[in-house]
């Protein structure tokens, strides 16, 4: 598993460039750098589902960041926060870490899960439910239900978005608004 | 183990962008980052050493598959992910167009 | 960009690719869809590709044609029906008992196209959802016209 | 479906949601009537299942028909109904309230499709027994409040909406790395499931990292105090209704109930997380009530008001007695019921007055003599004036912290108590 490191290692490095780096595009694309990384993760890991789904939703999201930055213009924001905050912050992370490190220890060794509950999803998902993707016969059939939250979630941020871009929201005496926007 | 402590460094390394950066465009990027830690930490949780993926082959019995369950989980968090992502992207540009920058310390007019 | 309406979009050279790639895209995506209980992908991953086949449409004409195949008002629609065709299936399984059954009772040959039960519909339906939804997103998006800075 | 109703607490406001956006644009006064129906059938449903659950127990459901640890599993106890009693009803009359209220936004078909999402979320929050699940509904419920808090695309809106995102998705962030811990040291996701797992391997340590992550995760949706500061810019800013609902139910349901269930139901409730709960506690009932002493717009004192009095169900919780977790819920459906009435008063006088700032507003008995004696009724209640029903549960709160040996606390609370009278004291002449 010696790619994996290495993988992760650029993943690192990526997000470091993107949160640092001035240029507001060039730290979109690292980020979306970071996304690619992330979908070559998944296949070294046997989640071909997901590599599929990370790729396609990566390039949207950039996309999407692409269209909010790139005609805006946008001046560089010079200067920092307060050295409190940045003190703070890189304190709190290093106790984060450190009480992480001491709990990490408990969790079963990389490579060997405990596979209580995915045991029957192994053996009985296709005698159960007739698909032979097993990722799928979980989403769709066994935990279907997380999949109509999941849609559900999408359908509040599409309605959500098209609520917040509305031209006006409020109708002011003075102004003349059309029926329904 | 070093492999999960690394998951949780890029975990922090987008805790630290949501926390210190002023410009919402860097804000919105760190919670993409820590999406992505959480969503890989999922994934390192399912492995199994040389398991294969959960998908069956006609007249082949395999063995040894990796964990189904954190890749369903985390197809469900991707799509959460994009969700929150476009809302958060919608709202940064309306607040742009109102205020005329990115810079999170020159938009108030809420007083603490 | 809206001075010069003859010429939206890109160049010459990234409107015939497009031309060229953009139906087989949308080939893909419905592939992917339809073979999601059998390889992987599904409903959320066709969705997108189907999306990302329109706004690719969107990004090298400019958007008057693509809104001409996809209005807002139309994507609008097929994600509301998207996902009333979802909780549809959902309710659907009280007829045997259960939130959610998979009430096909002869699940079908594996391997094939028509097994599963309900998964193949519950794929479609999301993907109408995903596909119309995230297409509406983005056009309303790319309909907004930003003034900074106004009325500071 | 008669024996158990508990997919319908999710599938009702959700069906009515997809066809208001569906028609609401096309058929006028679809929305208005559909969703009164809908939240009207949710309310009798709740009053239905306390006498189902007083009935027959717990009930479990299992969804799509598969055991527990296998699929996902709904959950009907008293707690779950005492809160879907009390989520439903305040829903109910904040619907009635916007048919006229939301005249005054554009798109009012969005307003209650997002209305009705957030109370899918919240009703899916409540009934399930499935981590994960409790996660995804939770998200739907605070994606859409975000959408919600910003419905008036004006400058303060917006910005209060991006604060409030921002700490949303941190919350969410560390709910959801818990659970992928929880996950896997545990290898099941079901609730009871889990807990009999970590019964049966012990004390180790992984638990508290888990419980600091889930205390930090839902301490920020309930808006304590080291993660409070969005709750003042954010609740002010939405629209009079949904500042009821917001402030009313929403910081309880994904705050309070979603941590309680957690620590309880599942990772079990150390001596060290008892003391910190209260220790917050106490620290969001001092540092709320100064703060809104100081306040002159009336929405954003009502907002610091609850985190106050968060810090009191916070307490009681930590104390952890019976009659203290009796109180603390007691607590909590006075304090969903009075302070969603003063925000909608607040709309009220803002609709008639122009005005938000308690200053200008004086003599409003008489202006308003309807909204003046509500108002005044839920601020002597509030702040805990002896026959109305914030005093008995705030001296239920204090007993329990006597009796458990809290001197010190009880008399700060007694004291915050009296701070509230005299701040809402303010509004009320």
């Amino acid at each position: 598993m010696f790619e994996l490191y290495i993988l992760l290692l650029l993943m690192i490095m990526g997000a470091i460039v993107a949160v640092e780096i001035k240029d507001l595009l060039s730290s979109v694309i690292a980020v979306g750098a970071v996304g690619l990384v992330l979908s070559v993760v998944f296949l070294v890991l046997k989640a071909p589902d997901l590599a599929i789904t990370q790729l396609v939703v990566e390039l949207l999201c950039l996309i999407i960041l692409i269209q909010a930055t790139i005609k805006r213009g946008v001046p560089r924001i010079i200067g920092r926060q307060s050295f409190l905050t940045i003190f703070m912050t890189l304190t709190f992370i290093g106790l984060f870490l450190a009480f992480a490190y001491s709990s990490l220890r408990d969790l079963p060794q990389f490579g060997h899960p405990i596979m209580r509950v995915a045991n029957y999803y192994l053996e009985q998902g296709l005698n159960k439910t007739g698909a032979t993707n097993l990722v799928a016969s979980v989403i769709l059939d066994f935990r279907a239900y997380d999949t109509l939250g999941e849609a559900t979630v999408l359908f509040t941020a599409v309605i959500g978005v098209l609520a917040v871009l509305r031209r006006i929201g409020r109708k002011k005496p003075g102004r003349a608004v059309r029926k329904d926007e | 183990m070093i492999i999960y402590f690394m998951c949780l460094i890029l975990f922090c390394v987008g805790l630290y962008a949501i926390l210190v950066k002023r410009n919402l465009i860097k804000i919105i990027i760190g919670i993409i980052i820590t999406e992505y830690a959480v969503n890989l930490f999922f994934i390192l949780v399912a492995y199994r050493s040389k398991g294969r993926a959960p998908i069956l082959i006609p007249d082949q019995i395999v063995k040894n598959m990796v964990d189904p369950l954190p890749q369903a989980l985390v197809l469900t968090a991707i799509v959460i992910g994009l969700a929150v992502t476009a809302l958060m992207v919608a709202i940064a540009v309306r607040v742009y167009e109102k205020y005329g920058t990115f810079d999170i310390t020159k938009i108030k007019r809420q007083k603490g | 960009m809206n001075n010069k309406p003859k010429k939206a979009g890109m160049t010459l050279i990234v409107k015939t690719i497009t031309r060229l790639t953009v139906g087989l895209i949308l080939l893909f995506g419905i592939y992917i869809v339809l073979h999601g209980h059998i390889t992987p992908g599904g409903g959320f991953a066709g969705g997108v590709i189907i999306a990302l086949s329109f706004i690719h449409l969107m990004l090298a004409f400019g958007k008057d044609l693509a809104l001409k195949k996809l209005s807002e008002a139309q994507a609008s629609f097929f994600e509301s029906l998207g996902a009333i065709m979802f909780l549809t299936i959902a309710i659907l399984g009280f007829v045997g008992g259960y939130f959610f059954l998979n009430f096909f009772l002869d699940k079908g040959e594996p391997f094939k196209l028509f097994s599963a039960g309900i998964i193949p519909l519950c794929n479609v339906a999301i993907c109408f959802k995903v596909g119309a939804g995230l297409f509406a997103i983005f056009a309303a998006l790319v309909f907004l016209k930003i003034g900074s800075g106004e009325e500071r | 479906m008669i024996h158990n109703p508990s997919p319908l607490f999710v599938a009702i406001p959700l069906g009515a949601a997809f066809l208001v956006s569906l028609l609401g644009k096309r058929v006028k006064n679809f929305s208005d009537s559909l969703s009164n129906i809908a939240t009207f059938s949710l309310l009798l449903l709740s009053l239905f299942s306390i006498s189902l659950v007083s009935k027959h127990g717990m009930l479990v459901y299992k969804v799509g028909g598969w055991v527990p640890p296998i699929g996902i599993c709904m959950v009907l106890d008293g707690l779950t109904s005492f809160m879907l009693v009390t989520v439903n009803s305040i829903a109910f009359l904040v619907t009635i309230y916007s048919i006229s209220y939301m005249e005054r936004y554009t798109a009012k078909w969005k307003f209650y499709t997002l209305f009705l999402l957030m109370l899918a979320g919240m009703n899916g929050v409540i009934v399930t027994g499935d981590m994960f699940n409790l996660f995804v509904f939770l998200e739907i419920a605070a994606i859409s409040s975000y959408a919600l808090v910003a419905f008036g695309t004006e400058h303060e809106e917006l910005e209060a909406s991006f604060k409030y995102m921002v700490m949303g998705l941190l919350a969410s962030s560390f709910i959801l790395l818990g659970i992928a811990l929880l996950y896997s040291f545990t290898s099941t996701l079901n609730m009871a499931d889990m807990s009999r797992f970590l019964v049966k391997t012990g004390a180790i340590q992984i638990v508290p990292f888990v419980t600091v992550l889930f205390l930090m995760g839902f301490g920020l949706k309930a808006a304590l105090v080291p993660f409070h500061w969005w709750l003042p810019d954010a609740h002010p800013s939405a629209p009079a209704p949904v500042s009821a609902m917001l402030s009313g139910v929403l910081i309880k349901v994904l705050g309070i109930y979603a941590l309680m269930r957690v620590l309880f139901n599942v990772l079990g409730i150390s001596p060290p997380a008892s003391t910190l709960l209260m220790i917050l506690g106490i620290i969001s009932m001092v540092l709320g009530g100064f703060l809104a002493i100081g306040q002159e717009d009336i929405k954003r004192m009502l907002a610091y008001s609850s985190i106050s009095q968060i810090g009191y169900i916070f307490l009681a919780i930590g104390i952890g007695t019976p009659l203290a977790i009796l109180g603390g819920l007691f607590h909590l459906i006075n304090h969903a019921v009075f302070k969603s009435l003063l925000f909608l008063n607040s709309g009220a006088i803002e609709y008639a007055t122009g005005t938000r700032n308690l200053r200008k507003m004086g003599g409003l008995g008489l202006r308003m003599p309807v909204t003046g004696y509500s108002s005044l009724t839920g601020s002597l209640s509030i702040s805990g004036v002896p026959p109305l029903s914030g005093f008995w549960s705030k001296l239920i709160i204090i007993i329990a912290a006597i009796q458990a040996g809290h001197f010190i606390l009880a008399s700060v609370a007694v004291l915050i108590s009296i701070l509230t009278l005299a701040y809402y004291l303010k509004l009320s002449v």
